[in-house]
């Protein structure tokens, strides 16, 4: 917690050094922020290599990191053309649910009385699991995509809709009052202030939502797919293929992971004001 | 309406109960030889998953023809007033089974006794008409529910789990300990893979379901005469299926599906008997929620009767 | 300055039409029997209780009184932020909601409430586009508030960038960028220099006299209250009432020197003997 | 928007007379707040048998409200019991996942590099589904209560955890000033100030778990067990009785329904000093 | 008052000790060329450039200066709050971290930064938890601070409860409670009126008299500057440096008739004069 550096009686520091300093502190920062996760994972894959390697455990209950890196490498093409697939349905899911949680957020906010009557709603539909719901999709939608979307989008919804809906009321009661004044329709107010209010927490629903629109798109190929990961993995499961679902397992991972990256730079680029401090 | 969205002329959609792939074989070759374009057809084959089984699909008229991995799947639909019919039978004998290992093996039900076995919720049924027909009290065994995987076998949890004889693959890991002891031996007869359709379809359009299964039929004789032609077109389809696997595991689809009853009366096949044993053992175990369904609430030979020369030729 | 860009120009002829209207009246804002209450789970508070008044349009009227007494709070109840629990308001002969409706009523809070996401002089810019204006148009204007309030240069700069009394200088650019008929300050040279400040009471009376605005003023500075207003309005605590309304006998031209007047020191020696048994 | 009563002339309303029309004013919205819900939830059943009716929907797609009532009603016994199982899987695994996660949010907080290490592990493991992590589960913890607990908390730990990383640092940099200044510990800082500044961020994912706790204990069901809602939703598809399929689901509703008052209802009784404004 | 619960009296024999140990290096705040600068993606700003400066222990040291000057940026590098870009810094004879992490020094920030899930009466008391005193020990004393800021009654209120002065006070008297050495105040009484300012003015000036505390206080009143310091500290602006340090030829005991006095005008205008030109 010591801020004051140490005693430099240099007569007079420039501005241009101090800046210099400035940026490559920033650029250390940087790299740190980026080697780190790396690290992390790298370190994931060493404590699996270990634990596999250490208890001796076959590769058909879990087959160790370099196996499945192995599988990865052999099968980039059929698993390549699946992640595709996958990350199609977990995309357009992202954004459609995600849209509309904000939609419903943003319907709420505005009406107190349609939020009391629509949020149970909201929590019993999201409390019906997807297999409740599966042949009903397939039944409106049939075997595509749609459905899988739908799913992601689902899965996606719920925790958004809540985040989004406290966000848009975490406004700054000063501001607010401002906005009155100034006589700002509903619009006014919802575009110049709650939206910004509510970033912090729409970001942080949308990294949730970035990790679980896979899995939603995953699970929803488990209605009756023959491609993406998710069909991949029952088709591994189905053949105890241990190395084959573990690599499709990493692919969903990995989906995950550069969704959540692309989140989290969206909200850096977006989120620019409050840098400093 | 949903069946207007079926409807597509010449178009036949193939709800699969799982995942498409190995056990579609015989669909797969018929297609890949022209065989449904000569019925005027086009096959497409829908699967289901672990999160759909297809059966209200089909039953709701959105896809025209089912199939589905066990017979009980259909008696307990028509129990519950689902208006399907199954009309022939892929398999005669189910190729599910209890695999255990050497060390502590279960060749004979009566090896059951003592033992644990490690069956998916849904399997647990099929236990108890195994120890029911065998008249081994069910105090006798412990049963373990377990997902559907072989592990807890591997590390010991449990002495038997439940598998299909039919998917090579998956008994890999069990290596050469594998001791395994199937339904049919075990006295429980139960078909696998029957077709079924909605009573609609059968009545106005049984043409159509005629010229699938005599495709169908025409693609079984070429899985029995060239089967290495046959997995070809299967690893065409499903390039992520294992060869080797899918070779060794059609010679075992084929013993399940070819046996004296296909010899009298062609692949295929179904006998009202049959099924009446199954719907009587279920409704013993008292497995009916709804009402206790009668043989041709369940089934018709309508179909069989009209292909049985195709399928005499397999 | 032309007279295009000059900040008391912009008289439209709506605003003509209305300033008719309201002639009849004659009060900018009248107040009746005022009560106002907080009620929480916990407590009840009277924040104000009967409260009369009636400010004719055009006055500049200073508001003083001990710290919690009321003030903020019959500013709010002026620019519709805050219904009186009992008790009438009429602001330029019609209710306060209409009143704010008609962007006639500008405030500057005690505290800044600049939008963290927006630079000095987009939150400037706010009340141009929520009335719909262009603010590109009035580019040239906003300058000149800018540099009126010395924060030429930090445009660009967010609040988090700005030390306090900056951040309170782009709340006032805010306020008058509108052009009101009614401008409700509260305490809104508090955190500023002197030097500043003194600059700004000036500006604020030469704005006032153009435009022939209606000024509610709270400050703190007994010096403040009298060297600004025409009448101060001095109210007393537990719970806010009007202890007492002082007319400033200063003349309409004032310059920094009437400070040192006999008339300037008795007036504010009297506001503080007032003050003091508030 | 129309902030002004009415004028009133009265020349004394006294304060008992104000203070009585407050408390009825919070007795009507408390009554709307309850009974608005309500009416919401009978909407839906509503919408539902109308669209059963009309629609012609065969029962065995989806039965009719009043049929899954009567089930409901008829085997109220057996649903009960499930149902019991199923909550305590759901609470414990909510109370699990959830301290784990604010734990380890708490963790990050303190340590950026921690953060930038383990968050992305977080992520990639958030992203395997609980088919492919439920074996292993077995393998460790067997087939009681324990799978079940630890996927219904796996399933609320992601959410919490980005969601509390966040509110733990959404703290008001003057406070922070001043902590700093009174040199108070982090774990001063941690009680006396993060804790508080993340109270929304942390209910709402409270929120959110609440509902998804549920659907993770029915999920855990999934993977072998004879007890509990999922078991139940299992055997009635297998069944293909969907009257008990969706007596199950509005059950497991219910429960989510449930816990989400109850966290409802604990952030009013924690969060009182924002009542008012 | 008796001894035990006066404020001024909680000397502890450690700061006995400690406080014969700084006597040597005899001041309490000591800076040699400071310069700090704020750096963001867009832009560059030095707040403060060379400044230097020895604040004698038990000195009470009034800052002016402009808006934006650097004021601020001064008092949170002395509170350890910022690190200077270069230059060096000690308080009370050590790193400023140190006599932070000592409890020596305390702040009253220009907002008043008060915790809002605490009462009053809670705020209060933060320092002493954080101390690891127990508050229930020093109720008498954070009763006499409350009654002294005039916030009697009002100490289970929440803050969004109260007005913006009484916010301030509140964070006075959290200040007042831990017997800092080194006080710094950025605009206490800003938003205080002057009845209440003129009294806490004195409470100030006698609470420093009698604890020989070293206090640092921003004003923007010339007025407020003059009466309570010893020297008065004038900073210019773009970038911060000092002006001017000039010494208050008042005599130690003061009251507020002094400001009547030659003395005291000629210093005002002497003042007024530098920071026009600021
Ligand atoms: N939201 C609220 N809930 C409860 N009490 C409140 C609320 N707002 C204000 N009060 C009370 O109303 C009284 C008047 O507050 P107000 O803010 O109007 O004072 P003020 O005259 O502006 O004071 P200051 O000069 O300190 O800003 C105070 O006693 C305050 O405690
Ligand atoms: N976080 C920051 N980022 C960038 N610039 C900053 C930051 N904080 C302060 N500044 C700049 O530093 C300068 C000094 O700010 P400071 O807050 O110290 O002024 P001040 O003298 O306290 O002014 P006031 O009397 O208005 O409070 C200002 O020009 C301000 O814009
Ligand atoms: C009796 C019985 N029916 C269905 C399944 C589920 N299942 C697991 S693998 C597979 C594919 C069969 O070809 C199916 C349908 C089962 N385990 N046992
Ligand atoms: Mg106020
Ligand atoms: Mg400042």
């Amino acid at each position: 917690m010591d801020a004051c550096s140490t005693p430099m009686n240099a007569p007079a520091a420039s501005l241009a050094i101090d800046e210099a300093r400035y940026l490559a502190e920033q650029r250390r920062l940087a790299l740190q922020r980026r080697m780190l996760p790396v690290l992390g994972i790298v370190g994931l894959l060493i404590a699996w290599w270990a634990v596999i390697a250490g208890f001796n455990i076959k590769p058909f209950i879990a087959p160790s990191p370099l196996l499945v890196m192995q599988t990865i490498i052999q099968k980039r093409d059929l698993l390549l053309q699946n992640l595709g697939v996958t990350a199609l349905e977990a995309l357009f899911g992202f954004i459609l649910g995600n849209l509309a949680a904000i939609l419903v957020a943003s319907v709420f906010v505005h009406s107190k009385i349609l939020q009391w009557i629509f949020l149970p709603i909201a929590v019993a539909i999201n409390a019906i699991p997807v297999v409740a719901k599966a042949p009903i999709l397939v039944l409106i939608m049939g075997n595509g995509m749609a459905p899988k979307i739908t799913i992601a989008a689902m899965v996606c919804f719920f925790p958004t809709l809540i985040n989004t809906v406290r966000g848009l009321e975490a406004v700054n009661p000063q501001i607010m009052d401002l906005m009155r004044i100034l006589s700002a329709t509903r619009t006014q107010v919802y575009f110049k202030l709650r939206l910004f209010s509510a970033l912090p927490y729409l970001f942080s629903a949308l990294r949730i939502a970035a990790s679980m629109c896979v899995i939603g798109a995953i699970v929803g190929e488990w209605i009756g797919s023959t491609q993406g990961i998710g069909a991949q993995i029952i088709q591994a499961t189905y053949n105890y293929d241990s190395p084959l679902l573990y690599a499709a397992i990493v692919m969903s991972a990995f989906l995950s992971g550069l969704f959540y990256v692309v989140i989290a730079l969206l909200e850096k680029r977006i989120v620019k004001w409050s840098a400093s401090h | 309406t949903v069946e207007a969205l079926g409807a597509e002329d010449g178009l036949i959609n193939l709800q699969l109960g799982y995942i498409a792939g190995a056990d579609q074989i015989a669909e797969v070759t018929a297609r890949a030889l022209g065989y449904f374009k000569d019925e005027g057809l086009t096959l497409a084959i829908q699967p289901g998953g672990p999160s759909v089984d297809g059966l209200a699909v089909v039953a709701s008229g959105r896809f025209e023809v089912g199939e589905i991995s066990s017979s009980p799947s259909i008696m307990l639909a028509t129990s519950q007033g689902i208006p399907i019919q199954s009309f022939a039978a892929g398999l005669q004998r189910h190729p599910y089974g209890y695999f255990s290992l050497k060390k502590n093996p279960v060749h004979t039900p009566q090896d059951f006794i003592g033992k644990r076995v490690g069956v998916a919720p849904t399997g647990v049924i099929l236990l108890r008409l195994l120890l029911a027909k065998n008249k081994i009290p069910e105090s006798q065994v412990t049963i373990v529910p377990i997902g559907g995987d072989m592990s807890p076998l591997l590390i010991g949890r449990v002495d038997v789990v439940t598998g299909w004889l039919s998917n090579t693959s998956s008994l890999r890991a069990l290596g050469d300990e594998r001791v395994g002891l199937t339904l049919w031996d075990a006295g429980v007869h139960l078909y696998a893979w029957p077709y079924y359709a909605t009573q609609s379809t059968l009545q106005t359009r049984p043409d159509l379901l005629v010229r699938f299964l005599r495709a169908t039929a025409r693609g079984w004789h070429v899985c029995r005469t060239q089967p290495d032609r046959a997995v070809d077109y299967l690893m065409k389809d499903y390039p992520q299926l294992n060869r080797e696997d899918e070779r060794a595991a059609l010679a075992i689809k084929l013993q399940c599906a070819l046996d004296d009853e296909t010899v009298a009366n062609g692949w295929g096949t179904m006998n009202a008997d049959r099924w009446q044993q199954q719907i009587t053992q279920f409704d013993q175990l008292g497995q009916f929620s709804g009402h206790v369904p009668t043989v041709n609430e369940v089934m018709t030979t309508a179909i069989l009767d009209k292909t049985r020369a195709v399928r005499m030729a397999v | 300055m032309n007279a295009d860009t000059d900040m008391t120009a912009a008289h439209s002829p709506a605003r003509e039409l209305r300033g008719a209207g309201d002639a009849v009246a004659g009060h900018a804002i009248s107040c009746r029997d005022i009560v106002v209450r907080f009620f929480s789970e916990r407590r009840s508070v009277t924040a104000i209780s009967g409260l009369s008044l009636d400010v004719p349009e055009g006055e500049f009227l200073t508001l003083l009184g001990p710290s919690g007494c009321g003030k903020s709070t019959f500013l709010r109840v002026v620019a519709d932020l805050l219904a009186p629990s009992s008790g009438s308001v009429t602001v330029l002969g019609d209710k306060p909601s209409r009143a704010r409706a008609n962007g006639d009523v500008a405030f500057v809070f005690q505290d800044a409430a600049l939008m963290p996401w927006r630079t000095v002089l987009q939150n400037i810019e706010l009340p141009l586009e929520i009335a719909g204006k262009s603010p590109r148009k009035h580019r040239v204007r906003t300058m000149e508030l800018l540099d009126l309030v010395g924060l030429s240069g930090s445009e660009n700069a967010y609040p988090n960038e700005l030390s306090g009394g900056m951040r309170q200088r782009v709340s006032i650019a805010r306020a008058l960028i509108g052009n009101p008929r009614v401008l409700l300050m509260d305490e809104p040279f508090g955190a500023l220099d002197e030097i500043v400040r003194d600059r700004l009471n000036d500006e604020i009376r030469r704005i006032w006299k153009e435009t022939k605005l209606t000024i509610l003023f709270v400050t703190h500075s007994i010096y403040e209250a009298a060297y600004l207003g025409e009448r101060v309005l001095v109210l007393s605590a537990n719970p806010g009432r009007v202890r007492d309304i002082v007319p400033v006998p200063l003349p309409y031209e004032r310059t920094l020197e009437a400070r040192e007047t006999p008339e300037f020191v008795s007036l504010a020696a009297r506001l503080r003997r007032t003050l003091e048994t508030c």
